[in-house]
């Protein structure tokens, strides 16, 4: 079957003072409409970056240095400027982190709609765009008249819904959601995270839900890839990652998780993460890996794929 | 170190500037005669030579001697203006910021207050109901000194209320550190480069104001200050007569001063808030 | 009954904003007894009052009604022994890894103050060696932390540190004011196991102060559920946690996004959190409940309804033969 | 409720103006009325005992006999009601009068100069913060920022020196060539202008520097916050970036700041009018300063401290229109 999205090769590396980090490496990532993946990783793993390089927002220091990133079969990579401008939003489209503050303190959130509704068709009608942003109000689950406030009259969980309803309004075929929960209560969270799912099952975009809490993955994606040092070691479905983990890193991860059977059990992963101006040899995760092998610190393991374009980069199954 | 001068290009250049300033003021203050600074000493009128390096003017007195003195004169009126300034601002703001309460508010509401009162009209009110002849160098200073005190206060009160919100003061005090170790100890150390470029921006407003009233002829009139210098050129109509290296010298040695200052205080800003630091 | 080592009575604090009053805790009264040392959960969604609580039993705050008394004195009019004693023993690890090191000093400054400060007769080497040891306990490698600068050290690590700096001290009582939540999720488990240690090891109090239920259910004992400055419910946490019964606790515990299949959000709706939320007089919690009802605009007391689980809702009827006292029933 | 604060503010803040005033002068033990007459008998007008005589009569024709505190409240009581008393050299020209006369040099040289010095400085500095700025714009903000320690009267006795004298394309000094008669003709408005053109630069040029660095500074704080980053998210362009959400925003600071500026641009303002010999208020405050007439000088330094208190109320008050957040906090 086509794929929505797909991404190979993505490289990007940040160049400062003290060097090059590589913050993405050799990344591959497929997705099918309508799916829902959950990308975690602590912070530093590139996760973020991920989410940036797929809306070709990577600035300097930063630099996408290699790879392809195809949703419905053109590069976004590849655009011109002025075309990518065109496809944010309308065909791939960013919920950011922060809500509090991504939304400009002066302007009423409907003049914020309109402006995005113009920047890409400036010749349709002021009503016909109002009438669109009332519904999109309405499927975000706010008042109406929400859009004659600013935001600073909002609370933090209403302002995280203006900006999924900015996110969904040219209903694009791809929503990222970039930890859109991370201030907000564990209520609100539900809320935003349950509106969040509705809005994508209505318009059948596929969302990618980046994060580092494993509770809300479980509670709402299809999908869950683990990234460790800039690099996806695990990507699998929910159902996998949750009960027979494959990568020893995603099965540290999980059994580190407080769940209600496991009351008063704490299994830390042991180590750092390191960091990514000095990458150790070999397998990134090595150095804190329980299940280590001599071949692990000099070769990078390669990618074995399962079926549906699951796969998990360890020696350990290699073989097979 | 020396890869941050490489950084703060403007604080690098300043202090250059400084340096020059300083080294220009104390090699003329061995070799000159100090009483061609003043009027009868010299042939008037002269356009600058390898005799009288910058002229002589319309009074008889050395143009190069009178700025080495001017400079010198100048620095004096803006290092008391500006040490006093930020004495009174150090101690007023912690002051204010300690107590809180109802001794902060008096502060905190004198100096709103007087803020925008225009503290150059002020110094000129004060300074015109000194009895001209007995205008001094340090006189100037108080007169400058006396309304600029309030920016300082302003400034270190808040950076001392800001840093006294942040955790690492209240961990001090679960610490066992008392209130006194803890503003010297824990607060005071993170303010250093607020008060240094306070101290800098004082100064700078010091010889601002004490050229100012000089220039409309307020100043000390019979020492050489620079802003005398101009104001005597002015009022004989140095340019009509063609005298144009009479105020012209002075205009660029204060130019030198008031731009080595207000660089310092730019580069001290972006160590202050290294978040404004410039990415290109 | 032994004295409490730290007696809260009928504190609140009452704030000011531009003339609008805001209750951020209403009256509480409760113990922190010295022995048995327990783990104690003060939990609640920001604006509920936990931090106010958590500056008021650090003294930091004065509260606006009520007492606070370390051993059976008011801690605002300690005579400076007594301070000292009450400040060395009332302790806190803070939430922002970052924001607690002073920028000028070392790591050591922070691990350093307070030897010095509770045991000034240390040599330079006995300093030295206790801040290692501390280090070591939770988990740190000393000469990878000494004479460092907090900006070279990860979040985890000066989170670490943190609990170090209590185990230097080895208060009788710690707050813990959201330990973890800026803490990268897989090294969470290694600080509130530190915690946890700790009250092993050293016999110290734990407030553990958070909004995330999941990690208050592993580390503590019992619970305080708080909204809005007002206690909602309380008791022995797996009891609340297992099967809440105010309607806030059922809401905050049916939102949690357990990492568990098997448990996983059901389909109900809830009322919508950002309504406009009424003050003044009765449940706090009035204009968000499912099952508000007109009785409701009383403040409800908090009763026992079963052995060491106390509610504020009117649905519930008390059980009288039950002690309604907080302290009991923590 | 607003309003009324901001009032009671400028009272108290004039209040605090006159009071100084008043008592400086008495401190420093210096009679105002003999000061100047004494200078008059100096240049061999009268004898001294004649001085005293005047000197009396004077002072008791400008109330100077009264008991302290009487001269003190009739003295607030003036200022209120901007009543600053007559110009001993003018007599008997009142203040106001002399005021009146010169103001609308000042007024129009401060307006005009402060309005492109703020539009250009704050564009500039907006500019040289934005990343997609061709580098010529970062050069010629850092040349402006250069500009910043160089006060106006420096830089117009350069200009003078440059300019007027050395090339002699404008005039020297002066608001209008003499020989001609002030009239509303083309000829002299041109000539009016032209005379204005040095004085105008020189205070533009001074204070630009201030608003380029400020703005740059606000600019890559603002270029940072998440709503500008969101903005790119969303596909818009550039263009409405930079002025909606990243210009817009970064503004706000620099109006207040130019609230808290005006006391300077008056001040460099006046200055620059001294040299130039412009007949606006400075050149007035000069000639009091030069004869010794107290009152005018008093009477000027508090009718510029009214008009900057009244100002800046005004910005306040304007303020909430260009910010939501400040309009919700007053409600």
């Amino acid at each position: 079957m086509e794929h929505l999205l797909d991404i190979t090769g993505l490289t990007v590396s940040y160049y400062t003072d003290i060097g090059r980090a590589i913050a993405l490496n050799q990344v591959d990532l497929k997705l099918k409409q309508g799916e829902k993946l959950g990308l975690v990783g602590e912070s530093g793993s590139g996760k973020s970056t991920m989410g940036l390089a797929m809306m070709r927002m990577i600035k300097p220091p930063g630099k996408v240095e290699g790879g392809s990133v195809v949703i419905g079969g053109v590069d976004m990579l590849q655009l011109s400027d002025k075309e990518m401008l065109k496809r944010r939003l309308s065909t791939i489209s960013y919920i950011p982190q922060g809500a509090m503050n991504s939304l400009n303190p002066v302007l009423k959130i409907k003049r914020q709609m309109i402006d995005a509704y113009k920047a890409h068709y400036p010749n349709h009608k002021l009503d016909q765009i109002l009438q669109l942003a009332h519904e999109t109000m309405i499927s975000v689950e706010l008042p109406e008249h929400v859009l004659e406030m600013h935001p600073h009259e909002l609370s933090g969980g209403m302002k995280q819904r203006v900006c999924i309803a900015i996110g969904i309004l040219l209903r694009p075929q791809i929503i990222i959601a970039d930890e859109p929960t991370s201030a907000l209560d564990v209520v609100t969270q539900r809320q935003v995270i349950e509106t969040l799912n509705r809005v994508q099952q209505k318009i059948g975009s596929a969302l990618i839900l980046i994060g580092h809490d494993m509770g809300l993955m479980a509670q709402s994606m299809d999908k869950v890839a683990v990234m460790y040092a800039g690099e996806i070691v695990e990507i699998n479905d929910v159902q996998t990652v949750f009960t027979s983990p494959k990568h020893p890193y995603t099965q540290a991860l999980i059994s580190s998780l407080p769940r209600l059977q496991n009351r008063g059990e704490f299994r830390g992963i042991p180590g750092m993460a390191p960091s990514l101006y000095r990458l150790p040899s070999g397998c990134r995760f090595h150095p804190r890996c329980n299940q280590q092998q001599p071949h692990c610190q000099t070769t990078s393991p390669r990618k074995s794929i399962f079926e549906d374009e699951k796969y998990v980069t360890c020696h350990l199954y290699e073989a097979s | 170190m020396i890869n941050y001068f490489k950084r703060n290009i403007s604080l690098t250049i300043g202090l250059g500037l400084l340096i020059f300033l300083i080294l220009f003021t104390v090699h003329g203050l061995l070799t000159i005669e100090f009483k061609q600074a003043y009027p009868l000493a010299v042939r008037p009128k002269q356009p600058p030579s390898l005799k009288y390096l910058f002229g002589t003017d319309f009074f008889g007195r050395d143009l190069y001697t009178a700025m080495v003195v001017g400079v010198w004169q100048t620095a004096i009126i803006g290092l008391l203006a500006g040490a006093a300034g930020t004495i009174i601002g150090i101690v007023l703001g912690f002051i204010s910021a300690y107590f809180s309460g109802l001794v902060d508010a008096a502060i905190k509401f004198i100096c709103q207050i007087l803020t925008p009162i225009p503290a150059f009209l002020i110094q000129v009110v004060i300074a015109s109901s000194i009895d001209k002849r007995d205008v001094t160098i340090i006189t100037m200073a108080v007169v400058v000194f006396l309304l600029s005190w309030m920016a300082p206060t302003l400034v270190i009160r808040s950076q001392v209320l800001s840093m006294r919100e942040r955790q690492f003061v209240a961990v001090a005090k679960l610490s066992g550190m008392n209130s006194l170790e803890i503003i010297f100890k824990e607060i005071f150390p993170n303010l250093l480069p607020f008060i240094a470029a306070a101290f800098v921006a004082q100064v700078f407003q010091a010889v601002f104001a004490s050229f100012y009233l000089a220039v409309i002829g307020l100043g000390p009139l019979r020492e050489p200050l620079l802003g005398n210098t101009i104001w005597a050129a002015q009022s004989q109509s140095a340019f009509f007569n063609g005298w144009w290296w009479w105020p012209v010298g002075p205009s660029l040695a204060m130019i030198l001063i008031l731009g080595s200052l207000a660089l310092i205080n730019m580069g001290l800003d972006e160590m202050a808030n290294p978040r404004i630091r410039n990415k290109e | 009954m032994s004295t409490a080592t730290l007696e809260l009575k009928n504190v609140s604090k009452l704030y000011r904003v531009s003339k609008k009053e805001v209750h951020a805790l209403n009256p509480i009264s409760f113990d922190l007894l010295g022995d048995p040392a327990r783990i104690i959960t003060v939990a609640g969604e920001s604006g509920s009052g936990k931090t106010t609580l958590a500056s008021i039993m650090l003294g930091l705050l004065g509260p606006t009604t009520g007492q606070v008394l370390y051993e059976g004195k008011d801690v605002s009019t300690l005579s400076g022994s007594q301070y000292r004693d009450f400040r060395k023993n009332v302790q806190a690890v803070f939430q922002d890894p970052f924001a607690v090191f002073n920028p000028f000093y070392q790591v050591d400054h922070l691990l350093e103050v307070p030897i010095r400060k509770f045991n000034p007769g240390l040599s330079k080497v006995a300093r030295r060696k206790a801040m290692e040891e501390a280090l070591e306990a939770v988990g740190l490698q000393p000469s990878e932390i000494l004479g460092r600068y907090p900006h070279q050290l990860s979040g985890g690590q000066r989170q670490r540190i943190n609990v170090a700096r209590a185990i230097v001290i080895k208060p009788k009582i710690l707050v813990a004011d959201e330990p973890v939540s800026m803490v990268d999720a897989s090294l969470r488990a290694n600080i509130l196991e530190a915690l946890v240690s700790l009250r092993e090891n050293y016999k110290v109090n734990i407030l553990y102060i958070t909004h995330d239920l999941t990690t208050a259910y592993h580390v503590s004992d019992s619970i305080i559920v708080l909204y809005r400055g007002s206690v909602m419910e309380a008791g022995d946490i797996t009891k609340v946690v297992e099967s809440p019964q105010h309607p806030y606790t059922q809401l905050l515990i049916n939102s949690i996004p357990w990492p568990d299949l098997e448990r996983k959000w059901d389909n109900q709706q809830y009322a919508n959190p950002d309504i406009q939320e009424i003050s003044g007089s009765g449940c706090k919690f009035y204009s968000r409940c499912p099952n508000r009802q007109s009785g409701c605009q009383v403040t409800p007391q908090l009763v026992p309804l079963f052995p060491r689980h106390l509610a504020s809702c009117l649905l519930h009827q008390p059980q009288a033969n039950l002690d309604s006292n907080l302290t009991q029933n923590l | 409720m607003f309003v009324l604060k901001r009032l009671l503010f400028v009272l108290l803040v004039v209040w605090s103006a006159s009071t100084i005033t008043f008592f400086i002068p008495r401190i420093s033990d210096i009679n105002p009325i003999r000061e100047r007459f004494a200078e008059l008998a100096r240049l061999g007008g009268f004898s001294a005992g004649e001085l005293e005589k005047i000197v009396e009569s004077y002072s008791k024709a400008f109330g100077l006999d009264k008991p302290l505190m009487q001269q003190y409240f009739d003295y607030i009581g003036g200022v209120m009601t901007l009543d600053f008393g007559v110009s001993l050299n003018k007599f008997p020209k009142t203040v106001l009068m002399l005021i009146a006369e010169s103001i609308p040099w000042t007024i129009g040289l401060i307006l005009v100069t402060t309005i492109l010095s703020f539009v250009i400085g704050n564009l500039v500095g907006a500019l040289a913060a934005w990343p997609l700025s061709p580098r010529w714009v970062r050069g010629i903000s850092t040349s402006f920022i250069l500009f910043q320690g160089v006060p106006p009267v420096l830089l117009a006795i350069l200009l003078i020196f440059f300019v007027a004298f050395k090339l002699n394309i404008l005039p020297i000094a002066g608001a209008y060539s003499i020989g001609t008669v002030p009239d509303f003709t083309f000829e002299f408005i041109l000539d009016v202008l032209r005379h204005q053109v040095l004085p105008g630069i020189a205070l533009i040029f001074g204070s630009l520097g201030t608003w380029v660095l400020s703005m740059r500074g606000m600019g890559i704080t603002i270029q940072g916050e998440d709503y500008v980053v969101f903005a790119e998210h969303k596909g818009l362009s550039s263009y409405t970036i930079f002025k909606d959400y990243y210009l817009r925003n970064a503004m706000l600071p620099q109006v207040t700041a130019l609230a808290l500026a005006l006391g300077n641009v008056i001040t460099s303002a006046i200055v620059v009018e001294t040299i130039f010999g412009l007949p606006g208020l400075g050149f007035v405050l000069i000639t009091a300063i030069r004869s010794n007439d107290f009152l005018v000088i008093y009477g000027i330094v508090l009718f510029i401290t009214i008009a900057v208190a009244v100002l800046m109320a005004l910005v306040e008050l304007l303020y909430p229109l260009l910010d939501p957040r400040v309009r919700q906090g007053q409600e």
